[in-house]
């Protein structure tokens, strides 16, 4: 059964569900790419993702309204990661504990929510997701037409964040002031740069983006919440951002490579591959670390990465 | 009019109870250069990060230009035409020149950048003052003086009619020194004012108008300067006492050849080569001075000498052993005593008690370890000696290294490296930073030192400082030796072998 | 085999369990749950079953659910805690159970104590367990009979005890319809990896297949939602799935733990649950005894035809009346 | 010394009222869910200390805890970012009952042999990630989060083949032999003789930081360079102290398994990972805080599980709560000092005693 792996309909299908797969973790890798050049390494991609996926289903839910529902993911996204901010900018906490006390709290925080809100119910909520896009001929297309032009919308929205994201961080002021607070915050400070405001606006940003990721799960991706729909996305988002060092064209290739390993390995169990499934599905995790073997040596963390900055220490 | 462009008055800011500055008045007058002098933690960079708005003033009012302002931010201080270089560097080292700029100002484009126009304006004002700054290189490109030049450049570009110098000599050649003065000069012809600090007093003497002492945060007074001003006096002023240039006598003539390299070739953090077939002997009871611009290969070599990092090909023997490329353990162990240029990161553990750092070399050796485990008991002890002996300014042992000022950690890292009685004592920019007195210490530590019958090796950009001390003087420029002089050379030629000019070489001396 | 420390202490009361509950007081069960109440699978089932069965007895029992009790460390402090506080009936859900709860049924011998789908019992302990090799059976049939490219598949959470089992009947059903069919077969890994059931729905579509039968635990949802985006069948486990997907499910297994249950607490009540031994101490839902059962066939693609129909209920019935061999889970192994 | 009492007493009591906080929103929580937040306390704290069963379980709770903070801790004084107890939890696991149930010699030997294997096995685990930041300057926290993921998959692997229980078709293996159980202290109770090692452990870790490996492991942590002038060799350190951490971890693995499991199945490590990190986290990564951390945690667990057992309070609200808690705890720093300038006073009128954030 495996020389279908050779197969026409079979590289279409796996190169479709790697775009599929490697967009909830592109949109919040992005994000991070804001956060983690301010210098804060957000463990709590995963929280704020839960956060955003359930709340944005919610509103959906309640709307029915999709674009509202993923504005509202958007929101709470920011509003959750804005605990992060004030944890790791103005209490100064250590970054890796509050990443992982907000991803207790917010795996809980969605749980509970869920609970309250949609109560015990024989059969789960569901939405009308976002439906993939129909272009008459183009979609049509026998293979790049399947491959790339069957998606929901937001896929095409999560790609055109890369441009997006690289241009504001090359580009603009705002993307200079942000390297700048994560490379050397002190001269940022003294040329007038509030760091505590420049690090809030990077985190709640990256929280913006992982609200996005969040909402996308549940209702352009599914269309149903469960408690582990995000399924470990925002962990595996902060390490593409290490493994892409930062730059948003290679989160992307970062975030297909994951999507093709998880696609593949799928594929692999149900054409009855020898391998134990157990096995296979480590591969993504494999794919993780083996990209950072490759990217790490020539990575450039930003010199103040997980420092709290106070204008009075010397 | 007012002719004052800065009046601080009644300023005082305390740091944990003490009190960094203690009701200190400086007035700087318009059009002028002023000196700012005292001690190491006399509260100089304190009371110009005040005016810069990096701290604020527990007492006392700052007039700008005869207004009364509450410089609230760096931001409001660069408003009111203040620039400030720092002590350290305060330039995003990824970055380029012209976007370390631009992060100062607003962009005329919005919210995009305007890179090519500030660049081009950038460029223009680097040639007016004849800096020779490439807008679009990387910092990290550059070397210290270079980096220096785009600190102030920086300034003058955001409009600073008030420009605070932070000891910006400390690291320069006095090739470039000269060279930064006359920038400074040119300033002053322009009506902007200058403050200057600075530890050496031969630059004060050369172009400051006034001088303002400080000394532990109060204000001793204010001078002006005219010839009549010898440097004993600000010195008197600064320390309270005489500082005398004494140095102890040499007791000792040069033994046996101790620490011995040939054709050593490395390579910098950046793969480029860094010493290309450098050979030199140093021996017993013998101070070899390395004279040379900074970045030249000093660091490396120094390094290579500790086992700090890897040399790529020659020989190297240690009384009469070969050593080339042996761990850091093996030359601690053989008492090869390093006193590094870059003591934040490389000399002490910032965050580690003074005690600790005291003995961090000797983890796991008696009398400090024993069975294994650390002996606090005989740390404190060695902590309470080596305070007194070094007169280390210090609440207690417990505190921190960073808390302290740069004078006081470099004679932490003195006494560990001195008191183990080094057999080779390599000793990178000693005194860099430091006040004279301070300077003046260390200086007398090194040559205890050689009487004890260590090899030293000092490296300074420093010429007077490696004149004052050395038995022999090398010279290094590129990677490369270029020539090996007596004690007593003349500082012409060495400044002429500084800049590339070839000797012959005899690398052992005599 | 049990390695419980002998247990001699016990609180001292009446030798008779039956004599417990006087018919004033009530009867009080507490529900173990190892996943979440609204799971839409195997906890939910259980947790629904007990509900009616606490409905329709609600003068003589009183009913303690707690769920999401996921971390093993966790089973045997909750059990006694039960115990401890007086509960007559106590059920673990899950195979993670059955060491915990046969050490502690023997600290507690006046206590009853169910096991759900796992192994080794007491007197005070019994087993209750589905033959989901039986339900696999068939829809391994109905899918074999329905696919028309000759390609099926199915999609389980995480590997072991009934799954395995459910998921060689499927085999076995659907290859004693055509010998040499192409199965699928996934394990997410994970039971409520809902996204990751899609994606192996959407792969198997993609590759051809046009029946899928998942084997439940939230991990269906994902695969309803894919053979409704695709446009093909998918087959429903533990409840009636129709609402998720009304012309995309076919139809599917449904658990009814409820007789199960009367017949259990009527044996507990009757006294005749602590005499029971070896085989016995285990309760079966089956096609046999109707606790599993299958829903009503939606083939709304019209693949089936009648005789396709008929030769379906033929094998109900066989099931039924166990006239049908079932793969024994070594087979797996081979 | 005043002081000194002063700032402890400031400490505790800012600490307190954080607590106070967090229960506080809990509370509101719990009556938004239909509940009574009194009855929910009240059986939270029974369920924590009600009884004798209740204390001892608490205990059961803090062996692993501790023991993997502790191994925790000493990565991250090394400023080693290992978070990957949970997998360097299921690795020791692994190991030691694979020794147990293959390797046929007497208890006597099986048991200190199984030890060793966890030891060694979980310690190579974490080893691996250090070996990764050395070779390929491999971020810690990316590979031992990965790590964790592959440890589990590992597990399930082996569960449902080649360790499965024979017996069975679970997902288990098999029962570790009866005579290698580690024996229960207090009748049926689940303490067992695994907290004598707990208590062994918790001792040396008191003189752990004063030995030149404890030393040397928080120097590295001070800076890469510093050490290396030092002459502390930091690949060699980094990939020790990966490996100390990880046997810490791995040793509480081989002690879950011959205390309250005797086997392996799924999940093993259950959430003991994250809780470790924030305890080690929390106690400031000093023996006494560790051990002050670990019992507030395994009390709240133990309380927090009874709470779910006998009320209707959601399960989400005890996940809720510790996530309030931590929060709060590390929020706690601030408000103690209001201003960042105080902060450093104080920081500094404690005399910087080795402490690290
Ligand atoms: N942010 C700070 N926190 C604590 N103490 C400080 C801080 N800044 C300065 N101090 C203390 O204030 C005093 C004055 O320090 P300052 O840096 O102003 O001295 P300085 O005159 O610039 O010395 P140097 O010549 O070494 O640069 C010192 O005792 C120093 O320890
Ligand atoms: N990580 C390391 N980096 C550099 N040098 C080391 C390191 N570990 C050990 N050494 C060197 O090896 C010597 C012996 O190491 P060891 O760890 O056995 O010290 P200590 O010896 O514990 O003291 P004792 O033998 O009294 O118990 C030390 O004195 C030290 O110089
Ligand atoms: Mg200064
Ligand atoms: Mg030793």
């Amino acid at each position: 059964m495996l020389s279908n792996i050779f197969s026409l309909s079979f590289l279409v299908s796996l190169l479709a569900g790697t775009i599929r797969l490697a967009t909830p973790i592109l949109i919040p890798a992005l994000g991070q790419i804001y956060t983690q050049r301010a210098g804060i390494l957000n463990l709590s991609v995963e929280g704020t993702m839960l956060m955003g996926a359930i709340s944005g289903f919610t509103v959906a839910c309640a709307t029915g309204s999709l674009w509202l529902g993923l504005l509202t993911g958007i929101v709470v996204g920011m509003l959750f990661s804005l605990i992060m901010a004030w944890l790791s900018i103005t209490v100064r906490a250590n970054q890796v504990i509050a990443g992982i006390g907000l991803n207790i709290l917010g795996a809980g925080f969605a749980a509970y929510l869920y609970r309250v809100i949609f109560g015990i119910r024989s059969l789960p909520a569901q939405i009308d997701s976002f439906q993939q896009i129909n272009i008459p001929v183009l979609s049509d297309l026998p293979i790049i037409g399947q491959i790339f032009i069957q998606h929901n919308i937001l896929v095409y929205l999560a790609f055109l964040l890369v441009p997006l994201t690289w241009f504001v961080i090359e580009k603009t002021t705002f993307g200079l002031k942000i390297k700048a607070v994560g490379e050397h915050p002190k001269a940022a400070d003294s040329k007038g740069i509030s760091v505590y405001r420049i690090r809030y606006s990077a985190v709640l940003i990256g929280g913006a983006y992982a609200g996005m990721g969040g909402a996308f799960m549940t209702i352009a991706y599914m269309n149903s919440f469960t408690e582990s729909v995000i399924g470990g996305r925002g962990y595996i988002s902060v390490a593409v951002v290490i493994f892409a060092r930062f730059l948003p064209s290679r989160a992307m290739w970062g975030a297909l490579l994951f999507g093709l390993a998880s696609a593949l390995q799928l594929r692999l169990q149900a054409l009855g591959a020898a391998i134990p499934s157990q096995l296979l599905l480590m591969l993504p995790y494999l794919a993780t670390i083996a990209a950072l073997i490759f990217a790490s040596k020539k990575a450039e963390f930003p010199s103040a990465y997980t420092l709290p900055y106070s204008r009075l220490e010397r | 009019m007012e002719n004052m462009a800065v009046k601080m008055q009644g300023i005082t800011k305390a740091f944990n109870g003490v009190k960094a500055n203690d009701h200190v008045d400086f007035y700087l007058e318009k059009g002028s250069i002023h000196g700012l002098l005292g001690e190491n933690g006399a509260g100089k960079t304190t009371l110009m990060n005040i005016l810069y708005g990096l701290y604020q003033q527990d007492e006392g009012t700052i007039m700008i230009n005869g207004k009364i302002e509450d410089i609230s931010s760096p931001v409001k201080a660069i408003s009111l035409g203040i620039g400030m270089v720092h002590q350290h560097f305060m330039l995003a080292r990824p970055l380029t020149v012209v976007e370390n700029v631009m992060l100062g100002r607003k962009s005329r484009r919005g919210i995009l950048l305007d890179t090519k126009q500030t660049a081009q304006e950038l460029a223009a004002v680097s040639d007016k003052y004849k800096m020779g700054v490439d807008p679009y290189s990387k910092i990290w490109q550059l070397s210290v003086g270079e980096q220096q030049r785009v600190e102030i450049l920086t300034a003058i570009y955001m409009g600073a009619q008030t420009l605070i110098l932070d000891e910006p000599t400390a690291v320069l050649t006095p090739q470039e020194t000269e060279l930064f003065f006359d920038t400074l000069r040119e300033m002053r012809e322009d009506g902007k004012s200058i403050i200057l600090i600075t530890h050496k007093l031969e630059e004060i003497v050369e172009i400051v108008d006034e001088v303002t002492v400080l000394r532990d945060g109060k204000m001793i007074g204010t001078k002006k300067m005219d010839p009549s001003v010898t440097k004993g006096e600000l010195t008197n002023m600064m320390v309270g006492r005489d500082v005398l240039f004494n140095f102890p006598e040499i007791t000792k003539q040069p033994g046996e050849v101790k620490l011995s390299f040939r054709n050593i070739c490395v390579r910098n953090d950046k793969g480029l080569p860094a010493l290309k077939d450098f050979s030199l002997d140093i021996r017993e009871s013998e101070v070899v001075g390395l004279a040379g611009v900074d970045g030249n290969g000093q660091k490396e070599l120094c390094e290579v000498l500790t086992g700090l990092r890897k040399a790529d090909s020659g020989e190297m023997t240690l009384g009469g052993e070969p050593v080339i490329n042996k761990e850091p353990i093996f030359f601690i162990n053989k008492k090869v005593s390093y006193i590094p240029e870059d003591r934040h990161t490389t000399g002490l553990a910032l965050d580690w008690s003074l005690k600790r750092n005291l003995i961090f070399k000797s983890i796991g050796k008696a009398p400090y370890s024993r069975n294994g485990l650390m002996q606090s008991k005989c740390i404190n002890a060695y902590w309470e000696k080596a305070k007194d002996e070094y007169q280390i300014k210090a609440i207690c042992g417990d505190e921190k290294a960073r808390s302290l000022s740069g004078g006081n950690q470099q004679k932490i890292i003195l006494a560990r490296e001195i008191d183990v009685e080094p057999e080779v004592l390599i000793a990178d920019q000693p005194t860099r930073g430091l006040d004279v007195g301070a300077a003046e210490y260390v200086r007398n530590k090194i040559i205890e030192a050689r009487n004890n019958s260590a090899a030293v090796l000092v490296v300074s950009a420093d010429l007077e400082e490696i004149l004052q001390i050395s038995d022999r003087i090398a010279v290094i420029y590129d990677g490369e030796l270029m020539g090996i002089l007596p004690r007593g050379a003349d500082t012409y030629e060495i400044g002429e072998l500084m800049m590339g000019k070839r000797e012959e070489v005899a690398v052992s001396g005599k | 085999g049990s390695a419980s420390p002998d247990s001699s202490s016990s609180p001292a009361v009446s030798a008779n369990p039956s004599d417990n509950t006087a018919p004033a007081e009530k009867m009080k069960v507490a529900l173990i749950l190892p996943g979440k109440k609204d799971d839409v699978s195997f906890n939910q089932a259980m947790y629904e079953g007990m509900n009616e069965y606490f409905n329709n007895h609600q003068d003589e029992v009183e009913l303690k659910v707690v769920e999401n009790m996921y971390e093993t460390s966790e089973i045997e402090p909750t059990l006694i805690e039960y115990a401890e506080e007086g509960y007559d009936v106590i059920i673990g859900h899950g195979y993670q159970f059955t060491e915990p709860l046969v050490k502690v049924a023997k600290q507690y011998p006046d206590t009853y104590f169910l096991l759900g789908c796992g192994v080794d019992s007491t007197t005070n302990s019994a087993i209750y367990d589905v033959k989901l090799e039986a339900g696999g059976y068939l829809m391994g049939v109905i899918a074999a009979l329905t696919t028309k490219t000759g390609k099926v598949g199915v999609i389980g959470g995480g590997e072991g005890a009934e799954i395995t089992r459910g998921h060689e009947g499927f085999k076995a059903g659907a290859k004693s319809i055509i010998a040499d069919i192409e199965i699928q077969e996934v394990y997410t890994g994970d039971w409520n990896d809902t996204a990751g059931a899609y994606e192996a729905a959407v792969s198997m579509y993609d590759s051809g297949v046009d029946v899928i039968w998942h084997s439940g635990d939230g991990i269906g949802l994902g695969v309803v939602q894919a053979a409704v985006e695709k446009d093909k069948y998918v087959l429903g486990n533990v409840e009636d799935q129709k609402n998720l997907g009304a012309s995309n499910v076919l139809s599917g297994l449904q658990y009814e733990w409820g007789m199960v249950l009367d017949k259990i607490f009527s044996d507990i009540k009757d006294g005749s649950f602590t005499t029971k031994t070896g085989e016995d101490k285990t309760y079966w839902i089956n096609i046999a005894n109707g606790g599993l059962s299958m829903t009503d066939l939606n083939d709304t693609k019209g693949y089936l035809t009648q005789e396709k129909i008929d030769q379906i209920n033929t094998i109900f019935e066989q099931l039924k009346n166990d006239e049908i061999e079932l793969p024994s889970v070594e087979a797996k192994q081979g | 010394m005043e002081s000194k009492l002063k700032s402890t007493v400031k400490e505790v009591l800012g600490t307190v009222i954080m607590l106070a906080l967090a229960l506080l929103v809990g509370a509101v929580l719990v009556v938004i869910s239909g509940n009574s937040p009194m009855e929910a306390y009240s059986t939270m704290l029974r369920g924590a200390f009600g009884s004798a069963q209740k204390i001892c379980e608490l205990f059961v709770e803090l062996i692993p805890i501790l023991l993997m903070a502790f191994g925790i801790s000493v990565a991250f004084r090394a400023q080693l970012w290992n978070i990957g107890a949970t997998g360097q939890f299921t690795i020791g696991a692994i190991a030691a009952a694979a020794v147990a149930l293959y390797i046929p010699v007497p208890s006597g030997i099986a048991i200190p042999l199984s030890m060793i294997a966890a030891v060694v096995a979980a310690a190579f685990w974490a080893a691996l990630a250090g070996w990764l930041k050395n070779r390929f300057n491999a971020n810690e926290v990316i590979t031992t989060l990965m790590l964790n993921y592959i440890a589990n998959c590992f597990l399930l692997y082996l569960v449902n083949g080649p360790m499965q229980d024979p017996e069975t078709d679970l997902s288990q293996s098999a029962l570790v032999p009866v005579g290698m159980m580690l024996t229960r202290l207090f009748g049926d109770y689940r303490l067992h003789s695994g907290i004598f090692i707990m208590l062994i452990v918790t001792v040396i870790m008191f003189f752990f930081w004063k030995t030149n490996f404890g030393y040397r492991i928080n120097l590295i942590g001070q800076g890469e360079k510093v050490a290396t002038y030092a002459g502390v060799n930091v690949k060699r350190t980094t990939v020790m102290t990966m490996m100390l951490s990880g046997a810490l971890i791995g040793l509480a693995g081989w002690i879950q398994i011959f205390g309250i499991q005797y086997r392996i199945l799924s999940g093993i490590a259950g959430s003991y990972g994250d809780i470790a990190t924030i305890v080690a986290l929390l106690g400031a990564l000093n023996p006494y805080g560790i051990i002050a951390a670990g019992v507030f945690f395994a009390a709240l667990r133990c309380g927090g599980n009874s709470m779910q057992r006998m009320t209707d309070v959601p399960f989400s609200v005890v996940d809720v709560i510790e996530g309030l808690i931590i929060i709060f705890v590390i929020a706690k720093t601030i408000v103690n000092n209001k201003t960042l300038g105080l902060r450093d006073k104080f920081r500094r009128k404690q005399g910087g005693k080795a402490h690290v954030e």
